[in-house]
Parts: C-alpha cells; structure tokens; sequence
C-alpha cells in the first residue's frame, strides 16, 4: 500500500490535470479500502475527496502556490531550496537523489521539466521504491529521513502560510501525515530487529 | 636549497614565549612548523569537470568563457584566455553566472496569465499552447491593425531572433534600450563626425594610450572586463589619468587629477579644451589639413568658450584647462577622451558627445596606435532570407561589433513611407520627428509613449525578450499605462521581473548556460567569430530564443525566415560559408583573424583613414553636414543646466563593480555584496539635516516622486550631488532576494528627453533630502 | 631548488569587482557567509583634504612562521615545503583554536564541513599546473601569483622591479608570503594585521599547562637524576658499610 | 638476591592485579608516545619536534596515528571497566579504601611523610623519622588519588576530544567547540599531573626499591620489607594472622 500512498501524494503535488485528477480519485478510493485501521489521514482523505474534481481555477492556485506568481511563491517545491545554505537548485543534495535513481536505473524523463529532487519526482521515487522487494530498503530509509523529514515539514509550513486552497491545505496534511506515519514505521520495524 | 626562514626577534614576544616548552624540546630545533613539513598530510582534491565554451549574458560586454561542470551541473567559470573581449578574465558578475541557472526564483514553464493583466496570476501550460496562442494573438492583431502594430522591446545578447522574428512578422518597430536610454548619443556623435560609432566593445588601444581625459566614464565600476584590464594596462604603463566625476569613483581613487565637475557641464568644459585646443594649436595639423572638414567654422563657433567662460560654470579652474589640453597635446595622439557610457544625461548629450569626439579628432587619434583602432572582421554570412518589408532596418550594416547605430538613412516623413511602408512608431529615424535616432535600435523610451498613447498609430501587441522597462526607465506611469492599454504582451525571460509581471504569455528562457545562441561576431585588434555552447541540460521546461521564435514563426508562416532546423543547424551553415564548421568552432570556442597592425593602424603605417560618414563625406566633419542640414547643428552650442536651489541636490546614479543593471540584485552571490543600494550624500549637507551614515533618509524629486533609502555619509561626493547604485528598489515579489532592497533610481531620475537624439536625459533630476 | 610560493597584489590595479571572490566561492564550494579571500576598501581623507579610498585584497599570507599551525593542537594546519599553509581535513576536528591565532582573520570554521576553511593558495589548482582561481580571474590582473624561488617567473621579476611591502607591524611580523605594491601610499591600519584575545583555554594551555607541565615533569626527572646520582656517590665513598642495604 | 636469605615471603596480589598494573602500564607508554606524537603546535609543545614528525612519518599521516591513540585509550578504558566491575569487592574497593585521600588532614600527613622520605634521598632531614605508614605511604597514596581522578578525567576528555567533533557540529554550536578545547586542556594537564608522579613512581621501583617492582612480578613480597617501610601494613597483616 505504500506505493499507493505517495503515489497519491506526489499525483497530489503534480500539476492539476483532469487525466491525473480522475488517477487521484480511483487512488483515493483504493487507499479509503486498503487501510491501514486507524490510518492517521483517515479524515484527510475523506475530506479530500470533494477536493479531487478539476476545476480551471485550481490551475491558478497551482502556479500561484507552486511555480510562479505576484506576491512570491512560498512553497518552493524543490529540496535542495530547504536544504542548501545559499537556496540554489540544483545543489549537493539534488544530486544526491539522482544518484539514488540512477542506482535503480531510472532518471526523470526530460519531458517534464522536472528536477529530481522537485517534490513531485521524490515522492514519485519513494512510490517506485516502495514497490520493489527488500533490497530497497535502505534506500528508502535515507530519502525518508535524509530528504523528505528535512524538508518537507518545512514545505508543508510555508505552504499552510498562505491559505491555500482546501486541496492543497489537505495535500500538506497528508505529506505531513505519510511521512510521520511512514517514519514511525520504519521505527518500529528496525528498532526491535537490530 | 630554500632561503632560510628569517627569524624576527619580535615574533618571540608575539608567540607569548612559552620558555617552559623549548627547555624539553630544545632537541626539536629548527621550528615545530617546519617539521610538520614532512609528515604525511590529506588535501584538498580538484574535482574532475568537463569543458565547454561559451559567451558571458551577465552584462552587454560578452567576455569569452569556459564553463566547467561536473556530474550534469555547471560549477565553474572561467575566462576564455583566446578571446578579445577579455582574455581569460571573468569579473565577479560573471563568476556569478552560475546562479542564473540555479536560481529558485527563475521563470521555469510557460505560464499563461489568468485574472487582470498584472495581477500575477498565471497558470502553467505547455509549449504547444503557448506558442498557438502567441501566434493566434499576434496574427489576430495583424489582421485588425496590421503588422505595424505590434512592438519588440529586446535586452540581452539572446534578442536577435526576436529581432529577426518581428522583422518578418513586418513591424518597423523593434527596439533595444541600448540607444534611447544608454549609449545612443555618444554612439551618434562618433557616427556624425567621423562615421563609426566606437561603442559596444569600444575600439580603443588601451594598452598603447599615454592620457586618459575620462568624462565620468567609471571603468572600473561600469566594468568590462577587456576594457578595464586594457585600461589598467595602460595606467600601468604609465598613462596619466585626469577623471571628471561628482563623485569620487574607484576609477577616481586610481587617477592622477580628479576633478568633481559640476553635473551636467561636461560640454562646457570640452567646449573650453576645443577653445585651447584651436587657439593654441595644439592640434593634429596633418590630420585636420588632411582628413578633416568644417574646421574653420569650429573655430568660429567655439571662439566664446573660453577657459575663464567655462570656470564658474563646471568648477574646473580656467588655467587647468589649458594646462590638462597642453598635456594631451603633448602625448597625441596616444591620448583618448573617454566619453561616459551611459550619455543620456544632460538636455544637450548630442552636444556632450560631439565635442569629444571632436576633440579627440583634433588629435587626430584615430587609426592611430595609442589612440582609437581600426577593428578587423571576422566575415561570417548571414544565412540567406527573404526580403524583409522593413529591409531598411532589419539588416545591420556589418561593421563588426553588437551595438552597431550606423543605420542611419532618413526616410520621408510621414508615418506611412512614399513606399507605403509603415515609420517607426517611436519616431527613431523619421523625419519631423526623431530623425538622427537610429532606426535599427529605436528609442525604447519614445516607443512605451507611442505604446501608452497609441500615437502617432495603433500598437497593440508587445514582446519583450529580455529588459526591464521599468527599472532600464524613468517614467513608470507611462509604462504601466502602455502595458495596460495594448490588447496582448508576450514576454520571454530568464528571471520574473516588474515588466514581464504584466505578460499574457511568459516564454521561459533557458539561461546561456544551458543553450546554443546565434554566433557572436565581433571586431577588435582581431576580428573573430566564438561560440556559445549548453553547459549543462535546460534546469527546467525551457527553450532558446532561437527555437522560440522559429517556432512561432512556423506557426504564423514565417518559417522561410528562420529555415534552419534546428539553432545547430544554422549555426553549422553560418559558420560553413565561412570555411569552418560547428564542430570544429566548439573545439576551440573562438575563430580569429591574425593581428594585423596596418590594418588597426593605417595611419601609423602612413595610409589615410578610411572614413564614411551618414552625411556622405569621405572626411571627418567637425560641424556635421547632416545636423546642418536639419538644423541641428546647435547642439555644438552650450546649452545652459539646471542647477540645484539652496535645499537641492542633483540626482545621479551609477554602477558597482559586481552588479549589471537591474538584472543582478536578485542573484544570491553578487547580492551578498550588496543587497541595497545607499543614499551618497557629503557630510555638510548630510549634517545640516541632522542625517547620520546608516540612517533612513527620504529622496524627494521636483514631480513628487519619492523613496526611503540609507544614507552613506561620505566626503566622496560633491555637497550639491547626491549618488546611489542603480537597479535596486525592486517590488516584484517573485524576487526573494532583491524584493524591497534600497530604492530604485530609476523612479526618480528625469524623463526629459534630448531636444535633438529623442533619448532620455536622466541626470536632469532635481532632489531634495530628508531624515525619515 | 624548491619552489617557494608567493601571492603579489598590485593595489593599483584592483578595482574591487568581487571576481577572486566569487571565483573561490565557486572552485571550493564555501558557503554562503564565508569566503576564503576578501577586498577590503578603505575610505578616508587625505592630509590635503581629498577623499582618498585603496582597496587591499586578501587572503591567507601563508606565513613563515604561521601562529596557525603553532596553535593548532591535532597538526591539521601544516606547512608544505613550497611555503603553503594548508589544512588536512581529515584530522581537523573544528576546534577554532587556529581562528583567532591568524592576525589576517584567514580562517574560519565551515559549517558544511565542522572544519576550518582556509585559502590554500589552491594547491590543488597549482599542483596541476594551473593558476589560483582567483588569479585566474582577476580583472585588472592585480593578483600575481609564483614560485619566488624561480628568477625567472613574473612574482621574481615584478619583485625586483617595484617597491612591494607586506603587511607587517611592530608587533605582527611572522613573515607573510603576500606582497602589495601601493606606489608608494602608506598601508591603512585597517588592514594590517592585528592580535585577537586567543581562547582561554588556548592561553591557559600554553601559559599555564604546558610551562608547568614541563617544568613539573622536567623538575621531577632533574630531581630524581640528581637523587641518583648522589645515591652513586654515596655508594662508592662507602663502599661496604652500606652493603647489607644496597643488598636489599 | 633474596633468594640466598630466603625471608619470609607474602603473597599481597593476584595474578589479574599484576596484569592490570602492567597493562596499564603499557598502555600508558602507548598513549604517551603516540599522544606526544600527535600534539606537536608551539602552543603544546610536548616533545621534541622530531617526535611528531617520526610518529606521523610511521603512521603515515596524523589521522592514523589519532586512531591508533583512541584504539589504545578504547581498549585502556573497556579492561580497566571490565576489572572494575569484575573485582570490585575483591580489589578495587580495599584499594581504593587504601588509597584515596580524602581528607586535609591525611593529605598533610601522607604530604609530611613523603617530604621526609624525598628529604632522605637528599642526605637531608636524616634525624627525622618517616611516620609509621600502612600498605601504601603517602607518597603512593596521594600518587594513586592523582591517578583515579586523572584516569576519570582522562578517558572523559580523550572520549569527547575523539567523538565530540564525529557527534557535534562545532559550527552550530559554540559550546561544543570550546568544551572541545577544555577537554584538550584537561586532557593535557592530566597527563602532566599524573607523568609527575610517574617519574618518582618509577625512581623508587626501579632505584631504590627493587623489592617493590619484584612484588609487582611475582605478588609476593618479604615480610622483612613490609615491616621496615609499611609499620601500620605490618602490623594489620599481624592482626589478620597472615605474617
């Protein structure tokens, strides 16, 4: 299910077209099934819900949130903004992610326009990562720790900063709530076993 | 062996002796620091980097670069050692090039406005409907208003095939601010007397020159890299320098005379040198019995500007003068009267511009070694086009160089031709109106008021590609008015700016670190042709403005005018019909022609000056016929300044050394140096008010304009002169870094504009000071 | 012979335009805040009057006798045989004794790295041959940098053509290895080296820790030698009545 | 040369004491030769200037000799732990309970009866006995007191100086970066403190009393030697019945 689950949030993140809409939908759906019990974004994904229809407007709050507007855009949605000293893109720790992809043999496709630490291709990543067997997990476990907990809670902040859109306010409850839940996880996993 | 250390006995005391410890180690002896010597000890490593070639677009100058990267990123610049226009130097602005690429704040897709023009509201689309919605716009205004209605304002060493594309699309109207609001006087003046405009990259023989008289040009904060290591050069070796400038610059702090010339009244005191200069003849005989016409009508005319007349005027004692033209004329011709870069100053630029390059004609230094160069050319076709319907202005005479103002014919003087041909919007080059401006750049200035009040025809689209037109300008209600009023702006751009704020359409551009550009052809000592190459893959969903536009010229059947495939394609044919090809230009980064003495210096060599000018002369004109015969020729007269009242100051502006215009406030490196420009006011007038260095003062001009900014309390400026760092006082949000620092000049200077060229006269501004 | 590196800065020729800084900025990856070479520009008024402003560009002066090193604890700060003060990164632990040690203000703690940064006169750079980066760079071509030691490089001659001088007070004089050409103007006290208050427990190492330490165990060692050597004497001026005792 | 009386002999250590001692004492040398070979500024200007470079030389390069200094200090502190809690009744409290002077008043007293015994390696204060001392004098307990706490403060500062800048960003925070340096300061004054001793420790086992070092071979010593220079021992091991 984890595969699902940021699959969902980086579909969530990505730019609002009806085709990825409707794929955020049926995802909905399938994680409102799959659990887990007690799930901490059960409430989130019901009110996200009403959330998922396109709708013109949201294009605006998009780019207003996420790529450009007037005031500034406060939520830059890439790591190595959060995360090197001097706010450049493409930074150490941009590279860094591209290494991991490169050691699975994927890259970001140049028709995106996308870096590889844009949040859209990280969670992308995890998504993939979740779905292959064991050997990734130690991968996983440094893009979950080394990456997203540094900066995404960060993201996620700014971006509750300027009242976006109900769908976006409930895309950061959920980024926050996935990687809490997903770091407890990872917690609870390797602690007894080591 | 190696000298041994010199042992101060001072250093004992400085270690604070620790006598205890040398009682043990006294075995140890010679020092612990050179024992380490031996041991075996980790370094730092010079990561492994791939090499490409490119030209800098950090400012106008484009020096040679090599762009290291490592791992699909750019991580170093450095200069091009081969190339002219620096030689393996890189300046700090260009070392900061880096992050243009990297900056978080860059326009990164194309965005198509949503809610009111300038709201800041946009929605990302893709290319495709970008670029079909640009063409239906622009062919829908085409169809309503004609082609003529549509204006292009380009800034930046990538405006070319927006240049190219306007052209085709049959619109007269395409500018670039480089003539109205920088050097089109000067440019002009050089163009009128001795028929080549010496501005771009000046053709000056820097190195070999033995007297500098430089009018306020700061070559070592408007710094170009080729210039100013060339200008160094020649101070080192031994050239005087004698600076005229309100404030004492760096280029002052390395002259051997600096004088703080009352602002504006640079023309008195030339017209003061041109008096001694003649009645003293001092000048070059030959070249003037020679070369030269209209010499005794000078004399006539600046018979009444006497030292002693100029002396009040421009603060220059009146035996000085004599004395600094004695001097020039003694080292003549290796001597050069500097004119400032930036001439849209005073009411009477053309005036400013035309009596220094009349004094340095009387000196005879062109095509002289020490004086002005001869430039070579690199001959590299353009590929072959059809016709364009404004042929007039879309080709450029192929002297050499970027900023070439030798366009210069005089159509008739209606708005429409005999032809039927559509003039120029803003005027440049047309009869009745403005026409000694050049009509190849425009006047970017005249053309937002033709925008704003839809005079003296209908425009009803813009393009932008590049530029700032608030912040390059001075009158924002007119621009605002003008980008509010046409029915559709397309802007293409690196960075989000005040200006592209108001775009329909934004076309992110890919930075130059990430692009194929059109070739750069230049002429210095050696002519040459050099390459500019992509560094690393576009960071984000970018494009080149050559791809841009052949792709809306494909989409509004235009593509026979760009009829290559791809940027590499042309590139390959250009360079082909010049007998080498791509692929080998990219091993090199630049091809040149040998140096060639006779050619920069014919007259060194005893061949006459090859001279042109737009009047139709083979000789330099000193009153040039063409201004004569519009009746422009009182520019060579004095025209009297304003002058500050009692609580006034002149306005005045100007560069750092590490930022370009208004293009570099928001890049994190050069910010680091200075986020926000300073209010340089002297420590009389600053006392007076009761204003302490650091403290917030308000600037105040005579139209009410205002804005807060700290002041630096400095005697390095004149008590009636007030100074600060132009391009700052951004309010464009999307520029983190820049966004509220300092105030932006531009917003208080004068949008007067020169009687006689249609430029700006920005330093016409009047001020006044007060604590906040 | 071995080379000897020195840095030349023609203060005549600098124009404050920030590129040697940037361009190490950019070839060492310092962070923002940091910077390993800087250009100081003073302003002030001459005795005629006149506003006067130098500009001074600096950097590391890779000292002869570098207080750096000397205060260094671990042995990270070292000197090369070419004269070059540099730091091993592997063994500096980021305990900035060295930081106020340097009466330039050269070094600094790098907080991408917990370990003092410094110019290395790019030794990295000049073992392969090339230039220092911001020599490379520079616009007015006021950095000059080579091997003293070579009569035949630029450093030597334009040494023995101008009047150069380092910045050396009464009190700092640890023979810097960079060399400014002012014509002739006298050196600001802004930019001449100054002594900073060390950290206290560097002081108290070196002024209280070690000379007693030393002087302890030394006064220990020259006691017990002496004991022993008394005890020698004794023995052999009473030889068998002492027997049964030496016995034991 | 005590086997020709054969004196009555008494067995006063176990074999592990014996090992402890000499462990530590290799360990020390260890430390001492590669500490001094990595400390080498003017600033602590421990040994020669050769020392450093040799040892640096050796190791090839500073780092590996760091490490070879911490492996030792590691092992140093994990056997001294182990014996501690292995033997603490049995050994490490009855020595400590002997050693540790903790009052001013049996600090002048330990202090007043190793002046006298110092004085007597002189020729001086010959008509002035040297109190009646039990198992250790007072020299070799306030030696001991010294070593405890140095030892402590030892492997504390040696720990921090080690891990500190692996665990800490100095950069972030200031303190870490001078707690760095005081634990340099205490480290090195630690050292000092206890190489004091040491000398003293050494001239006694090596010159003046060979009984005393052999006792640290063997374990045994003579009851002639316990009654001549630990009077109060003597009389306690008489008291216990083991004499």
């Amino acid at each position: 299910m984890r595969p699902q689950l940021y699959l969902f949030a980086s579909g969530l993140f990505n730019q609002p077209t009806p085709a990825r809409l409707e794929m955020l939908r049926g995802l909905l759906a399938e994680l409102r099934e799959a659990g887990p019990p007690n799930a901490p974004w059960g409430e989130t994904l019901i009110a996200l819900e009403p959330q998922l229809d396109y709708d013109e407007g949201m294009q605006a709050e998009y780019s207003r949130l996420f790529i450009l507007a007037v005031p500034c855009v406060p939520a830059q949605p890439f790591g190595s903004y959060w995360l090197e000293d001097d706010q450049r893109l493409l930074g150490d720790s941009t590279l860094e992610i591209k290494h991991m992809m490169a050691e699975y043999g994927i890259e970001v496709a140049g028709n995106t326009g996308l870096l590889p630490d844009h949040i859209v291709s990280e969670l992308e990543f995890m998504a993939y990562l979740a779905g292959l067997d064991e050997t990734a997990h130690q991968t996983q476990q440094k893009l979950l720790e080394q990456h997203f907990a540094r900066w995404m809670p960060q993201f996620t902040a700014a971006l509750r900063e300027v009242n976006p859109a109900p769908r976006y306010r409930l895309a950061a409850d959920f980024l926050d709530q996935l990687i809490d839940w997903d770091r407890l996880q990872e917690w609870q996993l390797s602690s007894p076993s080591d | 062996m190696s000298t041994p250390n010199q042992f101060d006995p001072s250093r004992r005391a400085f270690l604070g002796a620790t006598m205890g410890g040398t009682a043990l180690s006294i075995a140890g002896l010679p020092s612990q620091a050179l024992a380490r010597i031996n041991a075996p000890h980790e370094h730092e490593k010079l990561k492994e980097t791939t090499e490409v070639f490119g030209f800098c677009d950090m400012c106008y100058w484009r020096c040679g670069l090599k762009i290291r990267s490592r791992d699909g990123r750019a991580v170093k610049i450095d200069g091009n050692p081969e190339h002219p226009n620096n030689w393996g130097v890189v300046c700090g602005k260009g070392n900061a090039g880096l992050m243009v690429a990297y900056a978080p704040n860059r326009l990164k897709y194309p965005m198509k406005r949503v809610g009111k023009r300038g709201g800041g509201e946009w929605k990302q689309i893709s290319w495709d409907e970008a670029l079909n919605e640009v063409a239906e716009n622009l062919n829908k205004v085409k169809k309503e208003h004609g082609s003529q209605a549509l204006a292009l304002i380009g800034h930046g060493s990538w405006e070319k095939p927006y240049h190219r594309l306007a052209h085709a699309f049959g619109t007269p109207n395409t500018t670039s601010p480089v003539f109205g609001l920088c050097c089109g006087p000067r440019g002009l003046a050089n163009m009128m007397v001795v028929g080549r405009n010496l501005t771009g990259n000046e053709t000056i023989d820097l190195e070999n020159c033995k007297y500098f008289l430089m009018m306020g040009r700061n070559v070592t904060e408007s710094l170009h890299n080729g210039e100013t290591l060339g200008w160094v050069n020649g101070v080192a070796n031994g050239a005087k320098v004698v600076y005229f400038d309100p404030r004492y610059s760096i280029t002052a702090s390395k002259a051997d005379e600096y004088y703080a010339l009352r602002p504006l009244t640079d023309h008195a005191f030339l017209l003061a040198m041109i008096n001694v200069v003649i009645n003293e003849e001092l000048y070059d005989k030959q070249f003037v019995a020679e070369q030269t016409l209209g010499f005794d009508e000078l004399k006539e005319r600046v018979k009444q500007y006497t030292p002693e007349w100029a002396a009040p005027i421009t603060d220059v004692r009146a035996d000085d003068i004599r004395r600094l033209a004695r001097e020039m004329a003694a080292k003549a011709p290796s001597v050069f009267v500097y004119a400032p870069r930036r001439m849209t100053r005073s009411s009477n630029d053309l005036g400013t511009g035309l009596s220094i390059t009349i004094l340095n004609t009387l000196f005879g230094v062109w095509g002289r070694k020490g004086g002005v160069f001869t430039p070579q050319k690199y001959n590299v076709p353009e590929p072959d086009l059809p016709e364009f319907k404004h042929a007039h202005i879309a080709h450029r005479v192929k002297t050499g160089g970027d900023f070439d103002f030798s366009a210069m014919d005089i159509p008739s003087e209606h708005i429409v031709d005999e032809h039927g041909k559509y003039q120029r919007a803003d005027g440049a080059g047309v009869m009745g109106r403005w026409p000694i401006a050049n009509a190849q750049y425009g006047l970017t200035n005249e053309m937002w008021r033709a925008m704003a009040e839809q005079k003296p025809y209908p425009i009803r689209a813009l393009i932008t590609a590049g530029g700032n037109g608030f912040l390059n300008s001075t009158n924002y209600d007119i621009i605002r008015k003008a980008l509010e009023t046409i029915d559709f702006y397309v802007a293409a751009d690196v960075i989000p700016n005040e200006m592209n704020a108001y775009a329909d359409i934004l076309l992110p551009e890919a930075s130059y670190l990430e692009r194929y550009d059109d070739l750069q052809i230049g002429g210095a000592r050696e002519g040459y042709v050099a390459v500019r190459m992509p560094a690393i893959k576009p960071m984000h969903d970018t494009r080149d403005a050559w791809t841009i536009c052949k792709q809306l010229a494909d989409r509004m059947d235009l593509g026979a005018y760009f009829p290559h495939e791809s940027i590499k394609e042309l590139l390959d044919d250009r360079l082909k019909k010049a007998g080498s090809s791509l692929a080998e230009i990219e091993k090199v980064g630049i091809l040149k022609t040998a140096r060639d003495d006779k050619i920069n210096f014919p007259r060194d060599h005893g061949n006459p000056l090859k001279i042109k000018t737009p009047g139709g002369k083979t000789k330099a004109e000193f009153v040039p016929s063409m201004l004569k015969n519009m009746g422009y020729d009182k520019a060579l007269d004095y025209v009297e300044q304003v002058r500050p009242k009692d609580d006034e100051f002149h306005m005045t502006f100007g560069r750092v050394g590490y930022h370009t215009h208004a293009r570099t406030q928001d890049n994190i490196w050069t910010a680091d140096f200075m986020r926000e420009n300073v209010l340089w006011i002297h420590p009389e007038p600053a006392t007076k008010r009761g204003i302490k260095e650091g403290e917030l003062v308000t600037v105040t001009d005579q139209k009410g304009r205002s804005g807060e900014i700290k002041a630096k309390v400095t005697a390095r400026i004149r008590k009636d002169t007030i100074f600060m760092v132009h391009g700052f006082g951004h309010w464009d949000k999307r520029m983190t870094t820049a966004y509220g620092q300092g105030v932006a000049d531009s917003d208080l200077a004068s949008y007067e504009v020169e009687p006689h060229v249609g430029s700006m006269s920005m330093g016409l501004s009047l001020v006044k000071v007060e604590k906040a | 012979m071995v080379a000897k590196y020195v840095m030349l800065a023609d203060t005549v020729r600098c124009i404050d335009c920030k590129a040697c800084v940037i361009s190490c900025r950019a070839e060492w990856e310092t962070p923002m805040g940091y910077s390993r070479d800087w250009v100081k520009q003073v302003e002030f008024i001459k005795a005629n009057g006149m506003p006067e402003v130098m500009l001074f560009p600096g950097r590391c002066q890779h000292c002869d006798e570098a207080p750096c090193i000397e205060a260094c604890p671990s042995g990270a700060a070292y000197k090369r045989e070419d004269g070059m003060v540099l730091q091993d990164d592997a063994i500096c632990s980021g305990c900035e004794l060295c930081v106020p040690a340097c009466p330039y203000d050269a070094r600094w703690l790098n907080p991408k790295t917990n370990t003092i940064s410094k110019c290395t006169f790019c030794q990295p750079r000049v073992d392969k041959g090339l230039e220092p980066a911001c020599v490379q760079t520079c616009v007015g071509r006021a950095l000059i940098f080579g091997n003293i030691n070579d009569p035949n490089s630029e450093v030597s001659r334009l040494l023995a053509e101008k009047e150069w001088v380092k910045l050396t007070t009464d009190e700092v004089n640890i023979g810097p290895n960079h060399y400014y050409y002012t014509a002739g103007e006298a050196i600001p006290a802004e930019v001449m080296p100054k002594l900073h208050d060390r950290h206290l427990a560097g002081k108290v190492m070196e002024n209280v820790v070690n000379p007693a330490g030393v002087i302890g165990v030394g006064g220990m060692v020259l006691a017990f030698l002496g004991a022993g050597v008394m005890k020698l004497i004794g023995r052999r001026n009473e030889v068998g009545t002492h027997e049964n005792q030496e016995g034991k | 040369m005590s086997d020709t009386n054969t004196p009555q002999m008494v067995k006063v250590r176990e074999k592990k004491t014996i090992f402890l001692h000499w462990f530590n004492a290799t360990c020390w040398l260890l430390l001492l030769l590669s500490g001094f070979g990595m400390i080498s500024g003017d600033f602590v200007r421990l040994a020669p200037a050769f020392w450093p470079e040799f040892m640096q030389g050796l190791f090839n390069g500073n780092d590996n000799l760091v490490w070879v200094h911490a492996i030792v200090g590691l092992a140093w502190v994990a056997v001294f732990v182990l014996f501690v809690l292995l033997n603490f009744k049995s050994v490490v409290w009855p020595f400590l309970k002997n050693v540790l002077v903790l009052t001013p008043m049996a600090a002048l007293r330990d202090t007043w009866s190793m002046v006298v015994t110092l004085a007597h390696l002189f020729g001086i204060m010959k008509n002035t006995q040297v109190p009646p001392q039990g198992r250790y004098n007072g020299a070799q307990r306030l030696l001991g007191t010294m070593i405890i706490f140095c030892s402590l403060l030892l492997a504390a500062s040696g720990a921090y100086l080690f891990f500190g800048p692996m665990v800490f960003s100095f950069a972030d925070d200031a303190l870490c970066g001078a707690i760095f340096r005081w634990a340099l300061v205490a480290h090195a004054a630690s050292v000092f403190l206890v190489l004091v001793g040491l000398v003293a420790h050494i001239y006694f086992a090596v010159v003046e009393e060979r009984e005393s070092l052999e006792a640290m071979k063997s374990g045994n010593i003579s009851v002639d030697f316990i009654k001549h220079h630990n009077e109060l021992w003597y009389d306690e091991l008489k008291r216990e019945g083991k004499v």
